[in-house]
């Protein structure tokens, strides 16, 4: 009869009205800036340089192999490659981005550079309050802003971090443990057991610039 | 302080006050006071229902709705007040700038004008003349002429067609709004909104006669608040500023101050409106039940005001809205026989209490025949509006 | 107060709606000068039951009140006849309906 | 327009009065900023998002989406600025009355985002229009929005209402139609308005 | 539902006349498509919706093939009269030579169809029709196929947008994406951008050159 | 070719007394009712539409283009961005394609997490279809809120599972990016087993409301066989009486192992389209229900599958789905190098709206809005 | 004093809305201006005493006759640009004007001379009741005529402006 679905309805928004003042599914709101949704683990803002240490420009993972720079699908990566060399978190000599510049304002938050990287060097961060009025100064990110720490990785991608770390950890057990072997073997040719890593760190380097190979950790590894 | 004096508080502060001015200006400074009280109060109304609106809006929509600007939002129309107080005034280039500026103020005034006779407790009305419904209707007749202005001053589609549709709509339904209005003078015999209150101001046991708890009244009520919707441009009617297919009707030209007069014309229609409604059939000022009489009485009206508000936000957090000719017949073919017909159970009504004279049998008995009769004619008319439009519930198949 | 300032007004309004009745083109206009002068002579009417000297009687302002009544019929019957002959022959203008003849 | 004049100069004459009306005003204005009801994009869902009962816009009294440009006082440019699009977005910035603030939001409406590469797309709506507050993300999160619009608060806050940094809008030599781009055969003409959009420094990543 | 062998065989047997003839699709998969001759089209088409049942039009879009060089090296034996110990005899003799061929590119149009008629269960391939311009400047007409699937409607004047063919018989053909003042087809392979990156903030290299070119051009131009 | 006979479906003319009585309306493309930048130019006599041409681009973004010039893993968040409402059946058509393409299989446990996320992705779309199509009816937001609410909910699984509530970017070809973070399933049974409450929720707030119904019934019908002719896929196509399915059809992925109904509609009206989409969430749910428990074990993604340096074979494909808007396709060409050769979508939110005209004819303006948002389209996809 | 005061305000709206209905070339404007002097007069006769009649001058005229000009203008497109100036007048305007300027001229003259009765002090109160049961008592007749005539107009006025095609569905 006419009205009755009208009243049906006058009947649940009543419902919801009530429900409001007493039960939480019925008011969901979350008062944003002062309280928060629960972090979600896997949440991907933009991206972030790892670090190690406490010095962002020592305990930088990245090794400015490029491959990010050439797969990030809207191309708002930028890396300059460094002249000099500095020692990984193996303490290999590793090349390191003199510039590495990601234009916010035009990521995607795709998350296909972290998926490419071979070296765990970028992962996403979860920040997302960054508007701003100055949209070069404040969107275009450099090395010192886009560094942080692998604490902070590891406050915001628990799970993700411990398995990288672990992972990590594993290689550098690996490399230190030919390398006390290489070194119990041939401890006497110092020096051309010092080139021959040298040569292993470029290779390396070499195979990560070229872009049908290197594709996931083993291929770095001397 | 007696209940009495609580009662009559702003009368007597309206006399005391009067009372230090000069013999020969007394009346006039009384009348300036009234009218002063209602410039001040009804806007202080308007600027709580739009806070109100939106957060029980919110509340209907499980969110919290505006919280931030002082005190659980309480200051928000204040910060709207003074944004559209000092936002920039656009006259379109092509529109007719005189109209364009008469059309808000037109408004505001008429409605402002309706108020005069609006009894919003014991002898608190400013003008109480004998015709005071008939006011009423004719200062509602003569807001559409200022939407009219509005819509075709502005020279935009949009307007113009927003305005069409707003004065067709008005029109159309200020017919059985006075004609369910006319119910409550009938019975009363008066046009005079006080004497109409003071007509349904007796008790039984606690019960007060209200016109509203008659079968015609009960009628006479939803009738007058299915109008009174319409009349209003409140969802589920809210056509001439749908903006889904009109943007923003015929004020969509308008912006700051007169956009604010627009928006204020709006709600305090939709005040005046529910109060002549709570006149007419809710008892004016009267209470609910004879032992709460000790409550002041313009109290009482007040409540019954925000409740009727509260009713019109209800609605709009729930309804979608209507197409144009589906609302001229719910007018032409629903509203205005069964309004007429309600004039019929009226009278009869009258004529029933002559003939059986007295008694609760008699009561009882008048009361079930005028409410088979309006029930009867209810379920036929709405029968054949909904298979005249083909509207019926389905049922669906299924393929594997 | 007296009567005659009103009849006065009264007058002035119907020589008024008398001349846009006959000087105006538009049909709808012409309307708008008889309906004024049908309020001119409403404006006599209540004029006259006021200051007559049988104002209990009511009669002028019951007059009144049913020619307003026709008034009302009159103009919705030639606004309708207009609007239909303006579906017909596209114009609202006397001259020309006149010209065409239908 | 013709209350500010005259209370700029109301303002400039009498000392103290100047701060206490000054925050009214700002307060007034930045409470009660109502935005135009109009989306372009994936972001407009997020917007849409963020006036739902979880976040709620609504809290900071801004969920009033006026669907006329004329009574509403803040656009947000919500996804992907097309060329196609671009003039009639200039054009509706127009429409609007003063005072009138912008956010550009999301990655497209900034600088073309993703989608930059596109013959279609427009580099970033500030060719055209000046924008008040930026949000990156594709699409920002509906917290993000929120945050932008107290980003745009404390802004409208601090705007000073007289002297060099007063608003645009008090300013009476300051621009208030733009200019709308026109299509023509292969890109819109003029493709960038140099008065909102100067030449860049030649290097800007540098100078961050 | 058949292969598209099948509707090829069926189609020949039906209307020996027309000119059809079978693409193979080498990849994983095998959707082969068919070659329709243009002066044929609205005939087959009507044929395989009326007849074949196959009554749904799904994707109808443009491909761009651009005029192919194609070098090879081609080994010849040719005779030679050449003197061989004083003595001209005719010897047979191996030459390499290198050739370049140009394939004229052309359009085409690519129609891939089902049939709703033939069971919403039955799982079928689409049937692939295409059909080909002369080339990709002066000869980009063919018919619309617009009036045997009205779902070709957009998805042609879409191409007529992109790619520049024109669909003859076609109700309403106008750019659908682009602006009407537009005049480029810019989803051929051969379409230059619009130079707007001049102020890309973005700090790649060629935009920073570019962004320095519209710098010195604004600066000796003094162009707004 | 003229002797041809051909049957076609065209828009009917609309006879009018005169043209200059005409009022022509542009709605669009900022028109507040036209879920985005689309526009509508249109013609009316009163109040009735006699002519009504929809202009489309004012989203174009180039997304073939832009996958033409770049690898076929970077295309994957650019299919996020086409129907943004539903980032996870964008991707699966997307990847079902390349797969077809390469001939790569798919996981099981992969398959799975597909339906998961598929269904989910039907069921936040068809609420805020229907919401849509109510706040187009003028509901001043309630049900769009309730199907937001819901939405909401589903997002947070879809960002828990793939970091962004949005833009997933979710599968890959041959499988899925990432397995399901702990915690997940018993968060999605939970989701699950709330949905029938909010799906009553809303009939009762709309399905017997007598204004809904009057606006509704009976206006914008559509014909079977025009439908089909016009290629109309999805609820569009199904609230005609048409059993056309492509999960049914095609039995792609595995959707062969669960028990679930295609509802038909009768009228082909907008109360059928909005009632089947309250059906189809239902039959939704049940998918769920079967597929949640029966999750197998197992890796996520096809060994071949590699990020990077991935160049199929030359040749082309066309792949499609059930996208909860219709049948979405994607048609891909290699030329044998990283890049595909030609990329293109079917939209079906562009076709869906080549029949508006015909719908809209002869109809009061008040119900074109309606119309239009019945038919559930998002620009992105539209103009792409 | 007050009254005069009053009385003069109200004749010159009254007549300045006539007049400006009577000159002005845009026709919603007229129709606008007319309804002023509606107003004016309903002003008139309140301040006469005669409020029943008075607000129902307002509801009848304000509320239906001008809304039902304003939208026949509408209707007959009549609303849009001015009408230029050789349009506005009809055929024989001058004769027209030089007609009324004279009748209004001997109307005033007659009022002038003639004795008229000049009493009106004794406040006359009449109220609705009363109104009410005039017209239910001696005037019942012409109230149902009233009523009859109204009903019919209403139904000639539907079925004249019907557009022709609706005319032959019925």
């Amino acid at each position: 009869m006419l009205g009755e679905g009208i009243l049906k309805g006058l009947g649940e928004t009543a419902r919801n009205f009530v429900g409001s003042f007493v039960s939480e599914d019925r008011l969901t709101t979350v008062e944003y800036p002062e309280q928060r949704l629960l972090p979600i683990e896997n949440t991907r803002d933009f991206p972030f340089l790892v670090y190690d240490g406490a010095d962002p420009d020592a305990g930088l993972r990245c090794v400015s192999c490029q491959i990010c720079e050439k797969e990030c699908p809207p191309k708002c990566i930028y890396i300059v490659k460094s002249t000099d060399k500095k020692p990984d978190y193996v303490g290999k000599p590793q090349f390191y981005p003199a510039r590495f510049d990601i234009d916010i304002s035009v990521c995607m938050s795709c998350q296909i550079c972290v998926e490419v990287c071979p070296f765990e060097a970028i992962k996403m961060d979860t920040e997302f309050e960054l508007s701003t009025d100055d949209r070069f100064g404040g969107l275009i990110l450099d090395k010192h802003k886009l560094a942080k720490s692998n604490e902070h990785f590891q406050r915001i991608h628990p799970t993700e971090a411990a398995e990288v770390d672990a992972r990590l950890a594993e290689e550098k057990e690996k490399v230190e443990a030919k390398a006390k072997a290489a070194a119990e073997a041939a401890a006497a040719k110092t020096a051309a057991e010092s080139a021959a890593a040298k040569t292993a760190a470029e290779s390396a380097a070499r195979k990560a610039e070229d872009g049908s190979s290197g594709s996931d950790a083993e291929g770095v590894k001397p | 302080m007696n209940s009495a004096t609580l009662d009559q508080f702003f009368v007597l502060l309206q006399h005391h006050l009067s009372a230090l001015f000069p013999t020969v200006l007394q009346p006039w400074v009384s009348m300036i006071l009234g009218v002063v009280g209602i410039v001040a109060v009804f806007p202080a109304i308007f600027a709580l229902t739009t806070v109100l609106e939106r957060k029980g809006l919110g509340r209907m929509q499980n969110r919290l709705g505006p919280n931030r600007v002082g005190p659980f939002g309480i200051l928000q129309p204040i910060a709207d007040a003074i944004k559209s107080l000092t936002k920039e005034d656009i006259v379109p280039r092509s529109a007719d700038d005189v109209v364009h500026f008469l059309a808000p103020v037109v408004l505001v005034v008429a409605i402002f004008l309706g108020y005069a006779v609006l009894p919003v407790g014991r002898n608190m009305v400013l003008l109480n003349i004998d015709a005071g419904i008939l006011l009423f209707f004719a200062v509602g007749a003569s807001t559409e002429l200022s939407i009219f202005m509005a819509g075709w001053s502005s020279r935009n589609k949009y307007s113009l067609l927003g305005a069409m549709r707003a004065v067709a709509q008005m029109i159309s339904y200020e017919v059985p709004l006075l004609l369910a209005a006319v119910v409550a003078v009938m019975m009363a015999g008066s046009l005079a909104p006080t004497a109409i209150v003071q007509a349904q101001g007796g008790f039984t046991g606690i019960f007060p006669h209200w016109y509203v708890f008659t079968p015609w009244g009960f009628a006479g009520f939803a009738l007058f608040v299915v109008a009174a919707l319409a009349e209003t441009n409140r969802s589920p009617f809210d056509l001439p500023e749908g903006e889904s297919e009109l943007v923003a009707g015929y004020f969509t030209e308008y912006s700051g101050f007169k956009f604010a007069l627009f928006f204020l014309g709006e709600y305090l229609g939709m005040m005046s409106i529910a109060g002549y409604g709570i006149t007419l059939f809710l008892g004016g000022w009267g209470a609910p039940f004879s032992f709460l009489t000790f409550i002041p009485s313009w109290a009482w009206f007040f409540a019954k005001l925000f409740l009727a508000i509260f009713f019109f936000i209800w609605l709009r957090g729930t309804l979608p809205r209507l197409r144009q000719d589906q609302l001229m017949n719910f007018a032409w073919k629903f509203m205005l026989p069964l309004s007429l017909l309600n004039l019929c159970v009226a009278a009869a009504w009258r004529f029933l209490g002559e003939c059986l004279g007295s008694g609760t049998v008699a009561e009882v008995m008048r009361w079930l025949v005028c409410a088979a009769v309006l029930v009867l004619a209810y379920i036929l008319l709405a029968r054949t509006l909904l298979r005249r439009q083909n509207i019926r519930p389905r049922s669906y198949r299924y393929a594997d | 107060m007296t009567l005659t300032p009103y009849l006065i007004v009264a007058a002035l309004l119907f020589a008024i709606g008398l001349g846009i009745a006959l000087t105006r083109r538009n049909a709808i206009l012409v309307l708008i000068g008889i309906e004024l002068m049908l309020n001119a002579a409403n404006l006599n009417l209540i004029a006259f039951w006021r200051f007559g000297p049988h104002p209990e009687l009511m009669t002028g302002m019951l007059f009144a009140l049913f020619s307003i009544a026709v008034a009302a019929a009159e103009a919705s019957v030639g606004l309708g006849l207009v609007i239909a002959w303006y579906r017909h022959s596209k114009t609202t203008d006397l001259d020309e309906m006149a010209r065409m003849k239908g | 327009m013709a209350v500010e004049p005259d209370l700029k100069i109301e303002l400039g004459k009498q000392g103290v009065f100047v701060t206490t009306l000054n925050e009214l005003y700002n307060w007034g204005r930045r409470n009660s900023v109502w935005p135009m009801q109009f989306g372009l994009a994936c972001c407009a869902i997020e917007m849409i998002a963020t006036t739902m009962a979880r976040y709620d816009l609504a809290r900071f009294g801004a969920e009033v989406f006026r669907p006329s440009p004329r009574q509403a006082d803040l656009m947000i440019i919500s996804g992907t600025v097309t060329k196609k699009m671009a003039p009639q977005v200039v054009r509706l910035y127009n429409q609007m009355a003063e005072p009138r603030y912008v956010i550009a939001m999301g990655a497209c409406a900034i600088s073309g985002g993703p989608f930059k590469q596109g013959y279609n797309v427009l580099k970033g709506i500030d060719r055209y229009i000046p924008v008040d507050v930026h949000i990156p993300g594709c699409p920002p999160r509906p917290e993000a929005l929120i945050h932008a619009f107290m980003t745009l608060q404390k802004k409208i806050e601090a705007q000073p209402l007289t002297g060099e940094a007063r608003p645009r809008h008090l300013n009476a030599e300051a621009q208030g139609e733009f200019p709308v781009p026109v299509p023509s055969a292969h890109d819109l003409n003029p493709p960038v308005n140099r008065l909102v959009w100067p030449l860049p420094a030649p290097n800007p990543g540098e100078s961050a | 539902m058949k292969t598209s062998e099948q509707v090829l065989s069926e189609l020949l047997a039906a209307m020996p006349e027309v000119k059809v003839s079978l693409l193979v699709n080498p990849s994983a998969s095998a959707q082969h498509s068919l070659l329709v001759a243009s002066e044929d089209a609205l005939r087959v088409a009507a044929y395989l919706r009326d007849q074949l049942g196959y009554d749904y039009c799904s994707n109808v879009t443009g491909v761009d093939w651009l005029d192919k060089e194609t070098t090879e090296k081609r080994k010849t034996s040719r005779i030679v009269l050449k003197q061989v110990d004083g003595v001209e005899q005719s010897v047979e003799e191996t030459v390499e030579e290198t050739v370049k061929r140009v394939d004229p590119g052309y359009l085409e149009a690519v129609y891939h169809l089902f049939s709703m008629k033939h069971g919403p269960t039955d799982p079928h391939p689409p049937l692939v029709i295409r059909m080909r311009t002369g080339n990709r400047s002066d000869a980009v007409e063919l018919p619309s196929l617009t009036p045997v699937w009205r779902s070709a409607e957009f998805q042609e004047r879409e191409i007529f947008d992109l790619y520049g063919i024109v669909f003859r018989g076609h109700r309403d053909l106008r750019r659908l994406l682009m602006w009407d003042e537009f005049e480029d087809h810019p989803m051929r392979r051969d379409y230059v951008d619009p130079d707007d990156y001049e102020y890309e903030p973005t700090p790649h290299d060629d935009v920073l050159k570019r962004a320095e070119q519209q710098r010195l051009q604004a600066a000796q131009g003094g162009a707004l | 070719m003229s002797d041809l006979a051909i049957q076609s479906y065209l828009p009917p003319v609309i006879e009018v007394e005169s043209q200059d009585e005409l009022l022509e309306v542009a709605m669009g493309p900022h028109h507040p009712s036209t879920h985005g930048v689309f526009r509508m130019d249109v013609a009316l006599d009163g109040e009735r539409v006699v002519r009504l041409k929809p202009v489309f681009g004012y989203l174009h973004r180039n997304h073939e283009k832009i996958a033409e010039k770049t690898t076929y893993l970077a295309s994957m968040p650019y299919t996020d961005r086409l129907d943004y409402f539903c980032s996870m059946t964008n991707n699966w058509a997307y990847a079902l394609a390349v797969e077809k393409l390469a001939g790569i299989e798919v996981p099981e446990r992969a398959e799975y997490l597909r339906v998961i996320t598929a269904e989910l992705t039907r069921i936040q779309n068809h609420a805020s279809a229907i919401g849509f199509l109510l706040q187009e009816m003028g509901a001043s937001g309630t049900p769009l809120m309730y199907a937001f609410r819901e939405r909401e909910i589903i997002l947070d699984l879809f960002e828990s599972l793939s970091g962004s509530r949005m833009m997933c970017n979710y599968m890959r070809f041959g499988g899925c990016r990432v397995d399901l973070p702990a915690g997940w399933l018993d968060a999605a049974r939970q989701v699950v087993a709330g949905l029938p409450r909010f799906i009553d929720e809303i009939e009762a707030l709309l399905t017997s409301n007598e204004i809904l119904m009057a606006r509704s019934q009976g206006v914008g019908i559509l014909k079977p066989d025009l439908a089909i002719n016009a290629g109309v896929t999805g609820v569009m196509l199904r609230a005609t009486g048409v059993n056309y399915d492509v999960r049914k059809v095609d039995h792609y992925g595995i959707y062969d192992r669960f028990s679930f109904r295609v509802p038909l509609g009768e009228h082909g009206d907008i109360y059928d389209r909005y009632m089947l989409r309250v059906l189809e969430m239902r039959e939704s749910v049940k998918i769920l229900e079967q597929a949640i428990p029966q999750l197998p074990a197992g890796p996520i993604l096809d060994p071949k599958s590699k990020p990077r340096g991935f160049r199929p074979k030359p040749g082309e494909a066309y792949g499609r789905i059930e996208a909860p808007k219709g049948e979405l396709g994607f048609y891909l060409i290699s030329d044998g190098t990283g890049n595909p050769y030609r990329y293109r979508v079917r939209p079906p939110s562009l076709i869906n709206l080549t029949i508006l005209e015909d719908m809209c004819l002869g109809q009061n303006v008040a119900d074109v809005v309606l119309i239009f948002g019945s038919v559930d389209i998002v620009l992105g996809e539209v103009d792409r | 004093m007050m009254e005069g005061f009053i009385f003069g305000l109200l004749a010159i709206l009254t007549l300045v809305g006539a007049l400006a209905a009577a000159v002005l070339r845009n026709l919603v404007h007229c129709a606008l201006s007319l309804s002023v002097t509606f107003v004016g007069l309903a002003l008139m006769y309140l301040s006469l005493g005669a409020q029943f009649v008075g607000l129902s001058q307002i509801l009848v005229y304000i509320g239906a006759v001008a809304i039902l000009v304003v939208f026949a203008i509408l209707l007959t497109r009549g609303a849009g640009a001015l009408t230029p100036h050789r349009l506005i007048a009809a055929a024989g305007w001058r004769l027209g004007w030089i007609a009324s300027v004279a009748v209004g001229f001997v109307l005033i003259f007659a009022l002038v001379r003639s004795p008229l009765p000049a009493s009106g002090d004794q406040a006359a109160k009449v109220t609705v009741l009363q109104i009410g049961q005039a017209l239910m008592g001696p005037y019942v007749l012409p109230l149902e005529v009233v009523a009859i005539l109204l009903t019919v107009a209403l139904i000639g006025a539907v079925i004249v402006a019907m557009p022709e095609d609706q005319k032959e569905m019925r």
